[in-house]
Protein backbone atom coordinates (compact mmCIF):
# COMPACT_ATOMS: atom_id res chain seq x y z
CA UNK A 1 0.00 0.00 0.00
CA UNK A 2 2.65 2.48 1.09
CA UNK A 3 4.94 1.27 -1.67
CA UNK A 4 2.18 1.75 -4.23
CA UNK A 5 1.50 5.29 -3.01
CA UNK A 6 5.23 6.12 -3.13
CA UNK A 7 5.41 4.71 -6.64
CA UNK A 8 2.49 6.86 -7.76
CA UNK A 9 3.98 9.96 -6.14
CA UNK A 10 7.28 9.28 -7.87
CA UNK A 11 5.47 8.85 -11.20
CA UNK A 12 3.75 12.17 -10.72
CA UNK A 13 6.96 13.96 -9.75
CA UNK A 14 8.99 12.59 -12.67
CA UNK A 15 6.25 13.37 -15.20
CA UNK A 16 5.76 16.87 -13.77
CA UNK A 17 9.52 17.44 -13.89
CA UNK A 18 9.65 16.32 -17.53
CA UNK A 19 6.79 18.69 -18.33
CA UNK A 20 8.55 21.62 -16.63
CA UNK A 21 11.75 20.84 -18.55
CA UNK A 22 9.83 20.76 -21.82
CA UNK A 23 8.09 24.07 -21.10
CA UNK A 24 11.33 25.73 -19.99
CA UNK A 25 13.14 24.61 -23.14
CA UNK A 26 10.18 25.71 -25.22
CA UNK A 27 10.81 29.11 -23.67
CA UNK A 28 14.40 28.88 -24.92
CA UNK A 29 12.93 28.57 -28.42
CA UNK A 30 9.97 30.92 -28.24
CA UNK A 31 11.08 33.89 -26.16
CA UNK A 32 12.37 36.86 -28.10
CA UNK A 33 15.90 37.53 -26.81
CA UNK A 34 18.74 36.22 -24.66
CA UNK A 35 17.68 37.88 -21.43
CA UNK A 36 14.16 36.47 -21.61
CA UNK A 37 15.47 33.05 -22.66
CA UNK A 38 17.58 32.93 -19.50
CA UNK A 39 14.35 32.64 -17.50
CA UNK A 40 13.35 29.56 -19.49
CA UNK A 41 16.56 27.70 -18.67
CA UNK A 42 16.17 28.89 -15.09
CA UNK A 43 12.96 26.90 -14.97
CA UNK A 44 14.69 23.73 -16.18
CA UNK A 45 17.53 24.13 -13.71
CA UNK A 46 15.38 24.75 -10.64
CA UNK A 47 11.99 23.13 -10.73
CA UNK A 48 12.49 20.74 -13.64
CA UNK A 49 15.62 19.18 -12.21
CA UNK A 50 14.17 19.40 -8.69
CA UNK A 51 10.98 17.47 -9.45
CA UNK A 52 12.84 14.90 -11.55
CA UNK A 53 15.40 14.26 -8.81
CA UNK A 54 12.70 14.09 -6.14
CA UNK A 55 10.89 11.47 -8.23
CA UNK A 56 14.12 9.46 -8.53
CA UNK A 57 14.72 9.80 -4.79
CA UNK A 58 11.46 8.01 -4.12
CA UNK A 59 12.58 5.12 -6.35
CA UNK A 60 15.79 4.31 -4.52
CA UNK A 61 16.45 2.70 -1.17
CA UNK A 62 20.22 3.05 -1.31
CA UNK A 63 21.23 6.02 0.83
CA UNK A 64 24.45 6.51 -1.16
CA UNK A 65 22.44 7.09 -4.33
CA UNK A 66 20.03 9.34 -2.45
CA UNK A 67 22.90 11.49 -1.19
CA UNK A 68 24.33 11.76 -4.71
CA UNK A 69 20.94 12.81 -6.09
CA UNK A 70 20.64 15.51 -3.44
CA UNK A 71 24.19 16.63 -4.23
CA UNK A 72 23.23 17.04 -7.90
CA UNK A 73 20.43 19.37 -6.81
CA UNK A 74 22.72 21.33 -4.49
CA UNK A 75 25.33 21.77 -7.23
CA UNK A 76 22.67 22.89 -9.69
CA UNK A 77 21.26 25.35 -7.16
CA UNK A 78 24.69 26.90 -6.69
CA UNK A 79 25.94 26.84 -10.28
CA UNK A 80 22.76 27.72 -12.19
CA UNK A 81 22.32 31.31 -10.92
CA UNK A 82 26.06 31.92 -11.28
CA UNK A 83 25.95 30.83 -14.91
CA UNK A 84 22.84 32.91 -15.60
CA UNK A 85 24.38 35.98 -14.02
CA UNK A 86 27.69 35.51 -15.84
CA UNK A 87 25.88 35.22 -19.18
CA UNK A 88 23.56 38.17 -18.54
CA UNK A 89 26.38 40.39 -17.38
CA UNK A 90 28.60 39.38 -20.31
CA UNK A 91 25.78 40.02 -22.78
CA UNK A 92 25.06 43.41 -21.23
CA UNK A 93 28.78 44.20 -21.28
CA UNK A 94 28.96 43.10 -24.90
CA UNK A 95 26.33 45.65 -25.84
CA UNK A 96 23.23 43.49 -26.19
CA UNK A 97 20.07 45.53 -25.63
CA UNK A 98 17.24 43.77 -23.77
CA UNK A 99 14.08 43.22 -25.80
CA UNK A 100 11.14 45.42 -24.83
CA UNK A 101 7.45 45.00 -25.46
CA UNK A 102 7.61 47.89 -27.90
CA UNK A 103 9.98 45.85 -30.12
CA UNK A 104 7.26 43.34 -30.84
CA UNK A 105 6.79 44.49 -34.41
CA UNK A 106 10.10 42.83 -35.29
CA UNK A 107 8.85 39.45 -34.16
CA UNK A 108 6.87 37.23 -36.51
CA UNK B 1 42.49 27.61 10.50
CA UNK B 2 38.92 26.81 11.49
CA UNK B 3 37.84 27.34 7.88
CA UNK B 4 40.65 25.15 6.57
CA UNK B 5 39.59 22.37 8.89
CA UNK B 6 35.92 22.62 7.92
CA UNK B 7 36.87 22.65 4.24
CA UNK B 8 38.93 19.51 4.81
CA UNK B 9 36.00 17.82 6.54
CA UNK B 10 33.60 18.76 3.73
CA UNK B 11 35.98 17.53 1.03
CA UNK B 12 36.77 14.31 2.84
CA UNK B 13 33.09 13.69 3.53
CA UNK B 14 32.36 14.24 -0.16
CA UNK B 15 35.14 11.81 -1.05
CA UNK B 16 33.72 9.18 1.31
CA UNK B 17 30.24 9.57 -0.18
CA UNK B 18 31.46 9.42 -3.76
CA UNK B 19 33.89 6.52 -3.40
CA UNK B 20 31.72 3.95 -1.63
CA UNK B 21 34.85 1.92 -0.74
CA UNK B 22 36.01 1.89 2.83
CA UNK B 23 39.32 -0.02 2.84
CA UNK B 24 41.92 1.55 5.10
CA UNK B 25 44.47 2.18 2.34
CA UNK B 26 41.92 3.83 -0.01
CA UNK B 27 40.46 6.00 2.77
CA UNK B 28 43.98 7.16 3.62
CA UNK B 29 44.50 8.12 -0.04
CA UNK B 30 41.20 10.04 0.03
CA UNK B 31 42.24 11.90 3.16
CA UNK B 32 45.58 12.72 1.53
CA UNK B 33 43.93 14.10 -1.60
CA UNK B 34 41.53 16.20 0.51
CA UNK B 35 44.48 17.56 2.49
CA UNK B 36 46.33 18.35 -0.75
CA UNK B 37 43.30 20.26 -2.04
CA UNK B 38 43.07 22.26 1.19
CA UNK B 39 46.77 23.07 0.92
CA UNK B 40 46.32 24.30 -2.66
CA UNK B 41 43.26 26.33 -1.61
CA UNK B 42 45.36 27.94 1.13
CA UNK B 43 48.04 28.84 -1.36
CA UNK B 44 45.35 30.36 -3.61
CA UNK B 45 44.10 32.26 -0.55
CA UNK B 46 40.65 30.90 -1.35
CA UNK B 47 39.89 29.91 2.24
CA UNK B 48 38.00 32.63 4.04
CA UNK B 49 34.69 33.57 5.56
CA UNK B 50 33.12 33.90 2.09
CA UNK B 51 34.59 30.74 0.55
CA UNK B 52 32.19 28.32 2.18
CA UNK B 53 29.73 30.20 4.39
CA UNK B 54 28.79 27.29 6.59
CA UNK B 55 27.14 29.53 9.16
CA UNK B 56 24.40 30.31 6.65
CA UNK B 57 23.51 26.68 5.97
CA UNK B 58 21.94 25.98 9.35
CA UNK B 59 20.67 29.37 10.41
CA UNK B 60 19.08 29.86 7.01
CA UNK B 61 16.66 26.94 7.06
CA UNK B 62 13.52 29.15 7.24
CA UNK B 63 14.96 31.30 4.44
CA UNK B 64 15.71 28.36 2.16
CA UNK B 65 12.19 27.09 2.76
CA UNK B 66 10.70 30.45 1.84
CA UNK B 67 12.94 30.63 -1.25
CA UNK B 68 11.74 27.18 -2.35
CA UNK B 69 8.12 28.33 -2.24
CA UNK B 70 9.05 31.48 -4.19
CA UNK B 71 10.85 29.38 -6.82
CA UNK B 72 7.79 27.19 -7.31
CA UNK B 73 5.50 30.23 -7.58
CA UNK B 74 7.71 32.01 -10.08
CA UNK B 75 8.13 28.81 -12.09
CA UNK B 76 4.38 28.64 -12.57
CA UNK B 77 4.40 32.32 -13.51
CA UNK B 78 7.13 31.87 -16.12
CA UNK B 79 5.52 28.70 -17.48
CA UNK B 80 2.29 30.61 -18.02
CA UNK B 81 4.19 33.42 -19.75
CA UNK B 82 5.93 30.96 -22.09
CA UNK B 83 2.83 28.94 -22.94
CA UNK B 84 0.48 31.83 -23.55
CA UNK B 85 1.17 34.01 -26.55
CA UNK B 86 4.41 36.03 -26.45
CA UNK B 87 2.27 39.09 -25.78
CA UNK B 88 1.95 37.98 -22.15
CA UNK B 89 5.55 38.83 -21.38
CA UNK B 90 6.62 42.34 -20.54
CA UNK B 91 10.38 42.32 -19.95
CA UNK B 92 11.86 45.23 -18.09
CA UNK B 93 15.19 46.26 -16.63
CA UNK B 94 15.25 48.07 -13.32
CA UNK B 95 17.55 48.83 -10.42
CA UNK B 96 17.17 48.08 -6.75
CA UNK B 97 19.39 48.97 -3.81
CA UNK B 98 20.39 45.96 -1.72
CA UNK B 99 20.05 46.50 2.01
CA UNK B 100 22.90 44.14 2.95
CA UNK B 101 26.16 45.50 4.26
CA UNK B 102 28.83 43.20 2.82
CA UNK B 103 29.54 41.37 -0.41
CA UNK B 104 28.51 37.99 0.94
CA UNK B 105 25.03 39.38 1.66
CA UNK B 106 24.88 40.84 -1.86
CA UNK B 107 25.94 37.52 -3.33
CA UNK B 108 23.21 35.63 -1.45
CA UNK B 109 20.63 38.24 -2.41
CA UNK B 110 21.64 38.43 -6.08
CA UNK B 111 21.81 34.65 -6.40
CA UNK B 112 18.38 34.32 -4.80
CA UNK B 113 16.98 36.78 -7.33
CA UNK B 114 18.55 34.85 -10.19
CA UNK B 115 17.52 31.46 -8.80
CA UNK B 116 13.84 32.40 -8.96
CA UNK B 117 12.93 32.12 -12.64
CA UNK B 118 11.57 35.32 -14.09
CA UNK B 119 14.24 37.55 -12.61
CA UNK B 120 17.98 37.65 -13.32
CA UNK B 121 20.54 39.90 -11.68
CA UNK B 122 22.50 41.33 -14.59
CA UNK B 123 25.02 43.51 -12.79
CA UNK B 124 26.06 44.59 -9.31
CA UNK B 125 27.59 48.02 -8.78
CA UNK B 126 30.21 48.77 -6.18
CA UNK B 127 27.62 50.38 -3.87
CA UNK B 128 25.26 47.39 -3.89
CA UNK B 129 22.87 48.51 -6.60
CA UNK B 130 21.55 45.54 -8.58
CA UNK B 131 20.48 45.80 -12.20
CA UNK B 132 17.71 43.22 -12.56
CA UNK B 133 15.99 41.88 -15.66
CA UNK B 134 12.41 40.71 -15.13
CA UNK B 135 10.33 38.66 -17.57
CA UNK B 136 6.85 39.72 -16.51
CA UNK B 137 5.32 42.58 -14.57
CA UNK B 138 4.48 40.22 -11.70
CA UNK B 139 8.07 39.03 -11.34
CA UNK B 140 9.25 42.65 -11.32
CA UNK B 141 6.81 43.54 -8.56
CA UNK B 142 8.00 40.50 -6.61
CA UNK B 143 11.53 41.89 -6.43
CA UNK B 144 10.50 45.51 -5.96
CA UNK B 145 8.32 44.64 -2.98
CA UNK B 146 11.60 44.20 -1.08
CA UNK B 147 10.53 41.13 0.83
CA UNK B 148 13.53 39.14 -0.34
CA UNK B 149 15.80 42.02 0.67
CA UNK B 150 14.37 42.00 4.21
CA UNK B 151 14.65 38.23 4.51
CA UNK B 152 18.24 38.12 3.27
CA UNK B 153 19.15 40.87 5.74
CA UNK B 154 17.59 38.84 8.55
CA UNK B 155 19.49 35.76 7.33
CA UNK B 156 22.76 37.68 7.42
CA UNK B 157 21.97 38.77 10.98
CA UNK B 158 21.74 42.43 10.09
CA UNK B 159 18.14 43.15 10.93
CA UNK C 1 7.96 6.42 -16.37
CA UNK C 2 11.68 6.97 -16.77
CA UNK C 3 11.25 6.22 -20.46
CA UNK C 4 8.86 9.18 -20.63
CA UNK C 5 11.36 11.36 -18.79
CA UNK C 6 14.14 10.25 -21.16
CA UNK C 7 11.95 11.04 -24.16
CA UNK C 8 11.13 14.48 -22.75
CA UNK C 9 14.82 15.16 -22.16
CA UNK C 10 15.65 14.09 -25.73
CA UNK C 11 13.00 16.43 -27.13
CA UNK C 12 14.28 19.23 -24.91
CA UNK C 13 17.84 18.54 -26.09
CA UNK C 14 16.69 18.76 -29.69
CA UNK C 15 14.98 22.10 -29.02
CA UNK C 16 18.10 23.46 -27.32
CA UNK C 17 20.12 22.22 -30.31
CA UNK C 18 17.86 24.24 -32.62
CA UNK C 19 18.62 27.31 -30.52
CA UNK C 20 22.35 26.53 -30.64
CA UNK C 21 22.26 26.32 -34.44
CA UNK C 22 19.96 29.31 -34.92
CA UNK C 23 21.77 31.65 -32.54
CA UNK C 24 21.52 34.51 -33.38
CA UNK C 25 23.97 35.97 -30.86
CA UNK C 26 27.03 34.38 -29.31
CA UNK C 27 25.32 34.40 -25.90
CA UNK C 28 22.29 32.50 -27.18
CA UNK C 29 24.59 29.74 -28.34
CA UNK C 30 26.42 29.61 -24.99
CA UNK C 31 23.06 29.44 -23.22
CA UNK C 32 21.86 26.68 -25.53
CA UNK C 33 25.00 24.58 -25.01
CA UNK C 34 24.71 25.12 -21.27
CA UNK C 35 21.08 23.96 -21.45
CA UNK C 36 22.16 20.87 -23.42
CA UNK C 37 24.71 20.19 -20.69
CA UNK C 38 22.07 20.37 -17.96
CA UNK C 39 19.85 18.02 -19.92
CA UNK C 40 22.79 15.67 -20.46
CA UNK C 41 23.41 15.35 -16.76
CA UNK C 42 19.72 14.77 -16.03
CA UNK C 43 19.69 12.26 -18.90
CA UNK C 44 22.56 10.29 -17.38
CA UNK C 45 20.71 10.11 -14.06
CA UNK C 46 17.49 9.04 -15.80
CA UNK C 47 19.27 6.41 -17.94
CA UNK C 48 20.79 5.02 -14.75
CA UNK C 49 17.33 4.49 -13.31
CA UNK C 50 15.93 3.29 -16.62
CA UNK C 51 18.47 0.46 -16.79
CA UNK C 52 18.13 -0.13 -13.01
CA UNK C 53 21.77 0.63 -12.42
CA UNK C 54 21.84 4.07 -10.80
CA UNK C 55 25.46 3.70 -9.63
CA UNK C 56 26.76 6.05 -12.27
CA UNK C 57 25.33 9.16 -10.68
CA UNK C 58 28.80 10.46 -9.85
CA UNK C 59 29.33 10.96 -13.58
CA UNK C 60 26.26 13.21 -13.59
CA UNK C 61 27.77 15.15 -10.70
CA UNK C 62 31.05 15.58 -12.56
CA UNK C 63 29.10 16.75 -15.62
CA UNK C 64 27.36 19.39 -13.51
CA UNK C 65 30.76 20.78 -12.54
CA UNK C 66 32.28 20.55 -16.05
CA UNK C 67 29.22 22.27 -17.50
CA UNK C 68 29.44 25.07 -14.96
CA UNK C 69 33.17 25.65 -15.26
CA UNK C 70 32.99 25.42 -19.05
CA UNK C 71 30.17 27.92 -19.36
CA UNK C 72 31.78 30.43 -17.01
CA UNK C 73 35.12 30.05 -18.80
CA UNK C 74 33.53 30.62 -22.22
CA UNK C 75 31.57 33.59 -20.89
CA UNK C 76 34.69 35.13 -19.43
CA UNK C 77 36.48 34.62 -22.72
CA UNK C 78 33.72 36.31 -24.69
CA UNK C 79 33.51 39.17 -22.22
CA UNK C 80 37.20 39.88 -22.17
CA UNK C 81 37.57 39.78 -25.92
CA UNK C 82 35.09 42.64 -25.91
CA UNK C 83 37.14 44.52 -23.36
CA UNK C 84 38.48 46.86 -25.97
CA UNK C 85 35.01 47.81 -27.20
CA UNK C 86 33.30 51.00 -26.07
CA UNK C 87 30.36 49.22 -24.45
CA UNK C 88 30.67 49.22 -20.68
CA UNK C 89 28.53 48.88 -17.62
CA UNK C 90 28.37 52.60 -16.92
CA UNK C 91 26.57 53.12 -20.19
CA UNK C 92 23.42 51.48 -18.93
CA UNK C 93 21.39 54.62 -19.39
CA UNK C 94 20.62 53.64 -22.96
CA UNK C 95 18.86 50.42 -21.95
CA UNK D 1 13.69 2.30 -25.33
CA UNK D 2 17.49 2.24 -25.06
CA UNK D 3 17.74 1.77 -28.85
CA UNK D 4 15.41 4.72 -29.31
CA UNK D 5 17.65 6.89 -27.12
CA UNK D 6 20.67 5.75 -29.16
CA UNK D 7 19.00 6.63 -32.44
CA UNK D 8 17.75 10.00 -31.19
CA UNK D 9 21.18 10.93 -29.84
CA UNK D 10 22.89 9.85 -33.06
CA UNK D 11 20.42 11.93 -35.09
CA UNK D 12 21.12 15.00 -32.97
CA UNK D 13 24.86 14.39 -33.27
CA UNK D 14 24.47 14.20 -37.05
CA UNK D 15 22.51 17.47 -37.03
CA UNK D 16 25.15 19.28 -35.01
CA UNK D 17 27.93 17.86 -37.19
CA UNK D 18 26.14 19.08 -40.33
CA UNK D 19 25.58 22.47 -38.68
CA UNK D 20 29.31 22.65 -37.94
CA UNK D 21 29.94 22.18 -41.68
CA UNK D 22 27.20 24.59 -42.68
CA UNK D 23 27.76 27.55 -40.36
CA UNK D 24 30.32 30.21 -41.17
CA UNK D 25 30.52 31.74 -37.70
CA UNK D 26 33.52 30.06 -36.07
CA UNK D 27 32.39 30.74 -32.52
CA UNK D 28 29.10 28.99 -33.25
CA UNK D 29 31.10 26.08 -34.65
CA UNK D 30 33.13 25.83 -31.43
CA UNK D 31 29.95 25.83 -29.34
CA UNK D 32 28.28 23.21 -31.53
CA UNK D 33 31.35 21.00 -31.32
CA UNK D 34 31.00 21.22 -27.54
CA UNK D 35 27.37 20.15 -27.67
CA UNK D 36 28.33 17.33 -30.05
CA UNK D 37 30.76 16.06 -27.43
CA UNK D 38 28.14 16.28 -24.68
CA UNK D 39 25.75 14.17 -26.72
CA UNK D 40 28.49 11.69 -27.61
CA UNK D 41 29.25 11.38 -23.91
CA UNK D 42 25.59 10.64 -23.17
CA UNK D 43 25.68 7.98 -25.86
CA UNK D 44 28.70 6.34 -24.23
CA UNK D 45 26.88 6.28 -20.89
CA UNK D 46 23.91 4.63 -22.57
CA UNK D 47 26.33 2.09 -24.06
CA UNK D 48 27.72 1.42 -20.53
CA UNK D 49 31.14 2.88 -21.32
CA UNK D 50 31.20 5.23 -18.36
CA UNK D 51 34.96 5.80 -18.37
CA UNK D 52 34.95 6.73 -22.05
CA UNK D 53 32.00 9.05 -21.43
CA UNK D 54 33.90 10.80 -18.70
CA UNK D 55 36.95 11.30 -20.92
CA UNK D 56 34.76 12.52 -23.77
CA UNK D 57 33.12 15.12 -21.53
CA UNK D 58 36.39 16.34 -20.03
CA UNK D 59 38.42 16.38 -23.27
CA UNK D 60 35.75 16.90 -25.93
CA UNK D 61 33.43 19.34 -24.22
CA UNK D 62 35.99 20.86 -21.88
CA UNK D 63 39.56 21.13 -23.13
CA UNK D 64 38.93 21.12 -26.90
CA UNK D 65 36.41 23.94 -26.56
CA UNK D 66 38.92 25.99 -24.60
CA UNK D 67 41.63 25.24 -27.20
CA UNK D 68 39.30 26.24 -30.05
CA UNK D 69 38.40 29.46 -28.27
CA UNK D 70 42.09 30.13 -27.75
CA UNK D 71 42.65 29.67 -31.47
CA UNK D 72 39.68 31.96 -32.17
CA UNK D 73 41.43 34.88 -30.50
CA UNK D 74 44.06 34.67 -33.26
CA UNK D 75 41.79 34.39 -36.32
CA UNK D 76 38.75 36.29 -37.67
CA UNK D 77 35.30 35.22 -36.47
CA UNK D 78 33.92 34.34 -39.88
CA UNK D 79 35.11 31.59 -42.14
CA UNK D 80 36.17 32.81 -45.58
CA UNK D 81 34.04 31.31 -48.37
CA UNK D 82 36.46 29.31 -50.48
CA UNK D 83 34.24 29.10 -53.54
CA UNK D 84 35.67 25.95 -55.03
CA UNK D 85 34.51 22.47 -54.23
CA UNK D 86 37.20 19.83 -54.03
CA UNK D 87 35.65 16.81 -55.77
CA UNK D 88 38.64 14.58 -55.07
CA UNK D 89 38.30 15.29 -51.36
CA UNK D 90 34.66 14.24 -51.44
CA UNK D 91 35.52 11.02 -53.26
CA UNK D 92 38.30 10.13 -50.79
CA UNK D 93 36.09 10.88 -47.77
CA UNK D 94 33.09 8.94 -49.02
CA UNK D 95 35.34 6.07 -50.10
CA UNK D 96 37.05 5.90 -46.73
CA UNK D 97 33.71 6.10 -44.94
CA UNK D 98 32.32 3.25 -47.04
CA UNK D 99 35.45 1.20 -46.32
CA UNK D 100 35.10 1.77 -42.56
CA UNK D 101 31.43 0.80 -42.61
CA UNK D 102 32.35 -2.30 -44.60
CA UNK D 103 34.96 -3.12 -41.95
CA UNK D 104 32.40 -2.91 -39.15
CA UNK D 105 30.41 -5.70 -40.80
CA UNK D 106 33.11 -8.13 -39.64
CA UNK D 107 32.99 -6.93 -36.04
CA UNK D 108 31.31 -9.10 -33.40
CA UNK D 109 27.93 -7.78 -32.33
CA UNK D 110 27.73 -5.41 -29.36
CA UNK D 111 27.96 -7.25 -26.04
CA UNK D 112 28.82 -10.62 -27.64
CA UNK D 113 30.42 -12.80 -24.95
CA UNK D 114 32.27 -14.84 -27.57
CA UNK D 115 34.04 -11.83 -29.08
CA UNK D 116 37.85 -12.14 -29.25
CA UNK D 117 38.39 -9.27 -26.77
CA UNK D 118 36.42 -11.11 -24.15
CA UNK D 119 38.26 -14.41 -24.54
CA UNK D 120 41.83 -13.26 -23.92
CA UNK D 121 42.97 -11.62 -20.66
CA UNK D 122 39.74 -9.74 -19.90
CA UNK D 123 38.34 -12.51 -17.74
CA UNK D 124 41.41 -12.56 -15.56
CA UNK D 125 41.27 -8.78 -15.15
CA UNK D 126 37.63 -8.92 -14.07
CA UNK D 127 37.98 -11.93 -11.77
CA UNK D 128 41.39 -11.52 -10.18
CA UNK D 129 42.31 -7.83 -10.35
CA UNK D 130 40.69 -7.02 -7.00
CA UNK D 131 42.85 -9.68 -5.31
CA UNK D 132 46.00 -9.11 -7.36
CA UNK D 133 46.12 -5.30 -7.40
CA UNK D 134 43.73 -4.34 -4.62
CA UNK D 135 41.87 -1.58 -6.43
CA UNK D 136 38.08 -1.52 -6.75
CA UNK D 137 38.10 -0.13 -10.32
CA UNK D 138 39.17 -2.68 -12.93
CA UNK D 139 40.03 -0.04 -15.53
CA UNK D 140 42.37 1.67 -13.09
CA UNK D 141 44.01 -1.69 -12.31
CA UNK D 142 44.55 -2.41 -15.99
CA UNK D 143 45.95 1.05 -16.77
CA UNK D 144 48.09 1.47 -13.68
CA UNK D 145 49.24 -2.06 -13.00
CA UNK D 146 48.82 -4.64 -15.79
CA UNK D 147 49.75 -2.13 -18.46
CA UNK D 148 51.83 0.03 -16.14
CA UNK D 149 54.83 0.43 -18.50
CA UNK D 150 52.53 1.27 -21.39
CA UNK D 151 50.84 3.97 -19.32
CA UNK D 152 54.21 5.29 -18.18
CA UNK D 153 55.24 5.64 -21.83
CA UNK D 154 51.99 7.41 -22.72
CA UNK D 155 52.23 9.90 -19.89
CA UNK D 156 55.88 10.55 -20.76
CA UNK D 157 54.91 11.35 -24.34
CA UNK D 158 52.10 13.67 -23.24
CA UNK D 159 54.27 15.36 -20.62
CA UNK D 160 57.03 15.94 -23.17
CA UNK D 161 54.50 17.31 -25.67
CA UNK D 162 53.09 19.67 -23.04
CA UNK D 163 56.57 20.94 -22.18
CA UNK D 164 57.27 21.43 -25.88
CA UNK D 165 54.07 23.39 -26.42
CA UNK D 166 54.74 25.53 -23.36
CA UNK D 167 58.27 26.18 -24.55
CA UNK D 168 56.96 27.34 -27.93
CA UNK D 169 54.10 29.45 -26.55
CA UNK D 170 56.02 30.86 -23.59
CA UNK D 171 54.73 30.55 -20.08
CA UNK D 172 53.38 33.81 -18.68
CA UNK D 173 56.50 35.75 -19.60
CA UNK D 174 54.83 38.48 -21.67
CA UNK D 175 54.53 41.68 -19.66
CA UNK D 176 52.16 44.32 -20.93
CA UNK D 177 49.61 41.88 -22.32
CA UNK D 178 47.52 41.83 -19.18
CA UNK D 179 45.15 44.75 -18.77
CA UNK D 180 43.74 45.90 -15.46
CA UNK D 181 39.95 45.36 -15.22
CA UNK D 182 37.83 48.26 -16.40
CA UNK D 183 36.03 50.47 -13.86
CA UNK D 184 32.73 49.15 -12.60
CA UNK D 185 33.36 45.70 -13.93
CA UNK D 186 31.71 43.00 -11.89
CA UNK D 187 33.16 39.59 -11.33
CA UNK D 188 30.93 36.87 -12.78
Amino acid sequence: MIAGLLDMASWGLVLAGSLVILVGTLGLLRLPDLFTRLHGTGMTDTMGAGLLVLGMLLQTTDWLIAVKLVLILVFLAITSPTTSHALASAALYGGLTPWRLSDRKDEP
Amino acid sequence: MRHALSLFLILFGLWLIMSGHYLGWLVALGAASAALTVWIARRLEAIDHEGHPLHLAWRGMPYWGWLLVEIVKSNIDVARAILSSPAAIDPSVFKIKAGQRDELGWAVHANSITLTPGTVTMAIDADGTFTVHALTRASRQGVESGEMDRRVSRLMGEA
Amino acid sequence: MFAAAAAALLVAMAMALVRAVAGPTVYDRILAVNAIGTKTLLMIAVVGFLTRRPEFLDIALVYALINFIGTVAVTKFVKHRHLGHPANLNGEGEL
Amino acid sequence: MIELIDVALLCMMAVSALAVLWLRNLFAVAMLAGSYSLMAATLYVVLDAVDVAFTEAAVGAGISTVLMLGALTLVPHEEKPSGRHALSGLVVTVGLGALLIYATLDMPSFGDAGAPVHRHVANRYIEDSAAEVGLPNVVTSVLASYRGYDTLGETTVIFTAAIGVLAVLGWGGRPGRRRPPADGETRP
